[in-house]
């Protein structure tokens, strides 16, 4: 093996933690699981992993376990973790960067909820060049399948003047289209 | 410009090493009681420090004759004057340009460190100086103005 | 005074009343928002938590296009826009590689200039104007202030204030002549980025932070941001329980409009699910010189 | 003409079986210069030694080089036998060929060339070396010691017991430094001042040590052995030489509450003070910026200013005219022990340090420190060693302590580790549990580090006999609720988010240097870390010396320290200064650089790069007395050596004496045979 080349887990490929160290910019090791992540996170009480689980299992090399886990779905991004983290870890970021990995590697295991909720998110921006929320709820709702959950929201949304009428697409939308399909396109090259 | 590989075979490149006393020269002698054995191209002027290397010592080296130099002290941090491997370190970055200017190939010049556990690493250095000096071939630069101008 | 002006499309949308008490406050203000042509969506947390490039070029092109038309800052009221725009902002200034891709990738000239300001840091700037146009109509009005997190985390992007201990909304609330009131869960997330998919953390989280408030003796919660607005003014009836009063909820610019005598309906007031009534009934009349026109 | 001896040495077959040695003398023996070259078996023996003093003597040698093994085994060896034959050992040098040839190379010509070449180099350069002398510098046999807390003391009892004078230079009204403010210390819980007053007044009557409290090192000039310390002795405002310590002064102040800072602002005292009662000296002070007379003189108010301890003082001993003076004295060794002050997690700090805003930046009541505890557990504290909340004087019955607070945390600007904490963490839920039978502690901690002699044994015995309970997490957050703190961490083993109810919480907050460090770590040219912690000479060999010569640490101005270790590194301390102060000179190789006045340009380049600050300038001036210029010396007793200097120096006007240029040059020009 060429002592150049990054480290590996012993299955030939680069580790996870290496992997995610080249996608965040911040070392994984870092972590001292000191738990000050998980103590502060919003949704702790919830989730099956919490950040300092999930740095862990990243240390451990735990791939499989970690881009099937619910738990990297239910982060808020409320990056309480990154700003009280004492060793300079990215936990948010961590969480994020494992996100995009399983959405690549493991379509499956994405929440429906949530695939269904972020692809409407940006198939409206893609198609329009902005969000139409109206238009955002009709379409999670059929690819979730949770068709009645809301139920009451929209009537009021209306009666209040909230959301509005089916927007044109903006003048640059081809441009937005542009941006959408050169950023998949270098995700896609990525090693 | 790579010498052609009977002309590699034939010659011996003389190498000059620059070496600080308490690290590089100690770990030469490690090299020596451990019985590591390494080209014999390579001669060691002694210095307290690397912090007394003046580069003209490297630039005198080539002019007298040398293929190769190396400049080696102790590790960042293990200076036994504290700084002066540092001061090294700064002004054989600057030196390093200053060479390809005077048109002597910079991979003739190895700056490395070597501590005096490390009698292993200073026969890396050795042999690897040595190894590029051969393939880079002769360095008749000087030579040629020194016997001009003589 | 004049400042690029970034809606996003919650403002154009759920959080209209945002938008609207904002210009009507400009105007007293004597700002010009000067609206980005043909702006596009930031991506917000769908492109974040998807692709993690798409997150940064998205908010890069309405930069880009600000600084076309001239803007040296750009005002983003919706905290998680102003969010995603510093964001990109920070990223693309300290990563020298991904501010050489951005041009291509936006298909714009982009040289990061513009900064990128919330609607905080904004009014606190004026804070001398707005002490002197506020009356007396919010004298005894007990306000919580609550920041959330995309206002004020990272702290290395959001700047503007201490991410743990923030003073600004209160400063901006002491301005207008309400009084701030000292409680704990300013700055615990509401759950916004699950608002949608995931209800039952939402109503856990905001609970919460109703109750906290309404320990704490506040009248009204005031925000900064739509999707802390929606989760606790939208979905509050599903978390407070029988007995509990409601807690009038107001975006920072409804209140400080309040303050300059704006009419409720001028400010959007009456597109809120949770009535504001008790806190309105709590105003002072304006005064007749301080009606705006 | 030079006069050159080359004995090449077979040392057994350890050379001779690579290297013809009988061809490297005849080769050496063919250079101009060379007077005499012969090979032999054994050249370090009786026999090889005779043979180069015979050679000297006989042949007249200018200089010796003795091709053989390493100068690291015997160049002292040779140059002794040179010096004993007449010659001055400096004009003998070896040249390396066997750790360098013999041993590493197999090809006998190779092998033989190259011993031919090394020998020639050093052939070449002695013909260029001057006769040397060693440096004799004489030591004063008086120490300075800064710093009065128990690493000082240690340091400065042991020297006076020694026999060397000692000065011990106190910044504080009072010796004893924060080992006087201890309740009971780990792991054997005695009392600190129990153990510690004793040792302050032997200080205070011991006739080797002049003891200087309220003090401060001013200047610090010379070197080792010979310094020059410029010491401001602080405006007391009450003569010592009078005072008789009666305290009268003290009742009869008017300002009652000024926060004690012995008590760490738990308690009060009076505008004229001293820090304690077993304070040594036991000469009060007066605090201005809180004192009502000089309060009223700075206002302009003329007459009727307080005055009231002067009425009282019997012995007339209160002198608000006084003034700071400065003596300065001559010692030969300096032992810096300055201590530590703690970290705060306020939101004002100094340059690269963060504040603690997740826990209320310091502004949360009954949010103390371990010195706060320290001093509320100590029979002599502000409570009478009952553990009273600061707020409302309530007994709390549930305390939580956080360990690591500011230390291990890069994001607020310390990495290391402030090595006490456990320690002093579990000795505090012990006097707490002592004190409080129904309180129960709660410890937030990342590790356990406890590796000392019955350290460990300790904190088990906190958990296990005094029913500390301890959560391995960090705390996120802190907030007040009523009048109680909640504490919001996580239990990374039980893997469950915790929020504890506490009535008091105390942070083991991070060890730092005393403030002003830096300034005096400069005026001794001592380094100093990025924290500011003063920096030892090596990690493991040279652990309580500095590297500038004559400097000696001891204590926590070196990285965090507990008493033990504090004790142990001054006792070492005091053993080098005593070792030092056994000779009547000191006596150096004069491998040091010296400048050419004449040639200096005066740019000082060589300054700023001498690690040792052994550059001085000096003026040069005319027969006139007029100044031509500003040149640069080097203090041969700083001088280590290195030569940094003279490859810096751009007019080639310094010199490194045994590596001059003339030196180097003729071994590199020797290159070519």
């Amino acid at each position: 093996m060429n002592s150049m080349e990054p480290a590996h887990g012993g299955h030939g490929r680069p580790t996870l933690a290496e992997e995610l160290r080249r996608a965040t910019g911040r070392n994984p090791a870092r972590c001292y699981q000191c738990g000050k992540c998980s103590a502060g996170c919003p949704m702790a009480s919830e989730t099956a992993l919490r950040p300092h689980d999930v740095m862990r299992l990243v240390s451990q090399d735990r791939r499989e376990e970690l881009l099937a886990a619910e738990s990297i779905w239910l982060c808020l991004t409320c990056e309480t973790c990154v700003d009280r983290c004492p060793n300079e870890c990215d936990p948010a970021r961590t969480i994020d960067a494992l996100r995009e990995m399983a959405s690549a590697e493991a379509p499956a295991s994405v929440p429906r909820a949530l695939a269904a909720f972020h692809r409407s998110f940006l198939d409206q921006v893609r198609l329009t060049g902005r969000l139409f929320e109206l238009g955002l709820m009709a379409e999670y709702k059929l690819r979730s399948g949770a068709l009645f959950a809301d139920v009451t929201a929209a009537p009021g949304m209306v009666s209040r003047g909230k959301l509005g009428f089916v927007p044109h697409p903006i003048k640059g939308v081809k441009e937005v289209r542009r941006i959408f399909d050169a950023c998949e396109r270098a995700n896609q090259e990525k090693p | 410009m790579a010498l052609p590989a009977e002309k590699i075979e034939a010659f011996e490149p003389r190498i000059t090493a620059f070496v600080c006393n308490w690290c590089t020269y100690t770990g030469a002698d490690l090299a020596g009681t451990s019985r590591l054995q390494m080209d014999p191209n390579v001669r060691i002027i002694r210095l307290p420090c690397t912090g007394r290397i003046d580069p003209l010592f490297v630039i005198k080296a080539f002019e007298r004759g040398a293929d190769g130099v190396i400049v080696s002290g102790c590790h960042p941090a293990d200076c036994h004057y504290t700084s002066g491997n540092y001061h090294a370190r700064r002004r054989f970055a600057v030196f390093n340009e200053i060479l390809g200017f005077l048109g002597v190939e910079p991979e003739r010049l190895t700056f490395s460190w070597v501590s005096a556990s490390e009698g292993q690493k200073w026969r890396e250095v050795v042999n690897d100086a040595t190894a590029r000096a051969r393939r880079l071939g002769p360095f008749d630069a000087f030579r040629a103005l020194a016997g001009r101008s003589a | 005074m004049k400042v690029g002006y970034y809606p996003g499309c919650s403002l154009h949308g759920t959080s209209r009343e945002f938008d609207e008490s904002l210009r009507a406050v400009a105007e007293v203000l004597g700002v010009e928002l000067a609206e980005i042509d043909d702006w596009s969506c930031c991506g917000a947390t769908s492109a974040h938590a998807t692709n993690h490039l798409l997150s940064v070029a998205l908010p890069a092109r309405n930069l880009a296009l600000a600084e076309s038309q001239g803007h040296a800052e750009v005002l983003a009221p919706c905290a998680a826009c102003y969010n995603r725009l510093a964001g990109a902002r920070h990223e693309i200034a300290t990563d020298a590689a991904l501010a050489a891709r951005m041009p291509e990738l936006i298909g714009r000239p982009f040289a990061n200039t513009v900064a990128v300001r919330n609607v905080v840091e904004v009014l606190h700037g004026l804070l001398p104007t707005i002490r002197v146009r506020a009356g007396q109509p919010l004298a005894g009005i007990k306000v919580a202030c609550y920041y959330g997190c995309l206002l004020v985390r990272p702290a290395e992007v959001c700047s503007f204030d201490d991410a743990e201990d923030p003073v600004t909304m209160e400063e901006v609330v002491s301005a207008t002549g309400a009084t701030p009131v000292a409680w704990d869960m300013r700055l615990e997330c509401c759950g916004g980025a699950l608002s949608v998919s995931r209800t039952r953390s939402v109503v856990r989280l905001g609970r919460a932070i109703l109750n906290d408030a309404r320990a704490a003796g506040a009248d009204a919660i005031v925000v900064a941001c739509p999707m802390c607005h929606s989760n606790l003014d939208f979905r509050q009836s599903a978390m407070v329980r029988r007995g509990e009063a409601a807690m009038p909820v107001l975006f920072l610019s409804e209140l400080v409009g309040l303050a300059f005598g704006v009419a409720p309906d001028r400010l959007g007031l009456r597109r809120h699910f949770t009535s504001a009534r008790s806190l309105l009934d709590r105003v002072q009349p304006p005064a007749a010189a301080r009606e705006v026109r | 003409m030079a006069r050159i001896g080359v004995f090449v040495c077979h040392c057994g077959e350890n050379i001779g079986r690579t290297v013809d040695c009988a061809r490297v003398a005849e080769e050496l023996g063919k250079l101009p210069g060379v007077a005499h070259a012969i090979d032999y078996k054994y050249m370090c023996s009786d026999p090889g030694q005779a043979l180069i003093k015979q050679a000297i003597a006989e042949k007249k040698l200018t200089g010796v080089v003795v091709a053989a093994c390493s100068p690291h085994m015997h160049e002292k060896t040779f140059r002794r036998a040179c010096g004993s034959a007449g010659l001055n050992p400096f004009l003998c040098e070896m040249a390396n060929v066997r750790e360098h040839c013999s041993w590493i190379h197999e090809d006998r010509d190779a092998a033989t060339d190259k011993a031919v070449d090394l020998a020639r180099f050093i052939v070449e350069k002695v013909k260029r070396n001057v006769p040397l002398e060693t440096i004799r510098i004489p030591v004063t046999k008086r120490a300075l010691v800064i710093g009065g807390g128990i690493a000082g003391i240690q340091a400065a009892l042991d020297l006076a017991d020694g026999g060397a004078e000692v000065i011990l230079v106190e910044k504080e009204p009072s010796i004893g430094g924060h080992m006087s403010q201890l309740s009971e210390t780990f792991p054997t819980l005695d009392c600190s001042q129990c153990i510690l007053t004793p040792r302050m007044v032997e200080v205070y009557q011991h006739p080797n040590i002049k003891l200087m409290a309220y003090s401060e090192v001013a200047e610090v000039g010379g070197y080792i052995g010979n310094f020059d310390v410029k010491i401001r002795q602080k405006a007391r405002y009450v003569d010592a030489a009078n005072c008789n310590g009666c305290g009268a002064c003290q009742k009869a102040c008017i300002v009652r509450k000024v926060p004690s800072e012995f008590d760490e602002k738990l308690g009060k005292r009076t505008a004229i003070y001293v820090p304690f009662p077993q304070a040594v000296p036991n000469i009060p002070v007066i605090d201005r910026a809180s004192c009502a007379y000089f309060k009223a003189k700075a206002k302009g108010v003329k007459k009727d200013a307080c005055g009231k301890c002067k009425e009282a003082c019997s012995k007339g001993a209160i002198d608000y005219e006084q003034a700071d003076t400065f003596v300065t004295e001559k010692v030969g060794a300096i032992v810096v022990a300055t201590g530590y002050t703690l970290y705060s997690i306020g939101k004002d700090q100094p340059e690269g340090l963060r504040g603690y805003g997740e826990y209320g930046y310091g502004t949360i009541p009954d949010v103390i420190d371990g010195l706060q505890f320290e001093r509320l557990a100590s029979a002599s504290g502000p409570t009478a060693g009952k553990i009273l909340r600061p707020s409302d004087g309530k007994e709390p019955k549930r305390i939580v302590f956080l360990q690591c607070v500011g230390s291990r945390d890069p994001a607020k600007g310390i990495e290391y580790c402030s090595k006490i904490c456990c320690m002093y963490v579990a000795k505090h839920t012990m006097l707490y549990r002592h004190k409080v039978h129904d309180g129960q502690a709660t410890v937030f901690y990342m590790d356990i580090r406890a590796n000392g002699k019955g350290y460990d044994e300790f904190v088990r015995r906190a958990i296990e006999e005094d029913g500390a309970r301890y959560v391995r997490g960090r705390v996120s957050r802190m907030y007040r609720d009523g009048e109680t703190i909640k504490v919001q961490g996580f239990d990374t083993l039980s893997g469950e988010p915790v929020v504890i109810d506490a009535d008091m919480v105390v942070l083991a907050t991070a060890i730092r240097p005393q403030p002003g460090i830096e300034q005096l770590a400069q005026k001794l040219s001592a380094s100093y870390d990025a924290h500011g912690f003063f920096n030892e000479a090596h990690p493991k060999l040279r652990p309580v010396e500095t590297n500038t010569a004559g400097v000696y640490l001891a204590g926590a101005c070196q990285a965090p320290r507990d008493i033990p270790d504090s004790v142990a590194m001054a006792s070492a301390a005091a053993a080098k200064i005593l070792g030092l102060f056994s000779k009547a000179e000191l006596e150096r190789e004069p491998t040091v650089a010296k400048v050419d006045a004449a040639l200096c340009a005066g740019c000082f380049h060589c300054e700023r790069v001498c690690p040792y600050g052994a550059i001085t300038r000096i003026e040069v001036r005319d027969r006139k007395g007029n100044l031509v210029k500003i040149v640069a010396e080097v203090n041969p007793g700083v001088c280590q050596g290195c030569g940094t200097c003279q490859a810096t120096c751009p007019s080639k006007s310094v010199e490194l004496q045994g590596f001059t240029d003339e030196q180097i040059w003729s071994e590199i020009n020797a290159l070519l045979a």
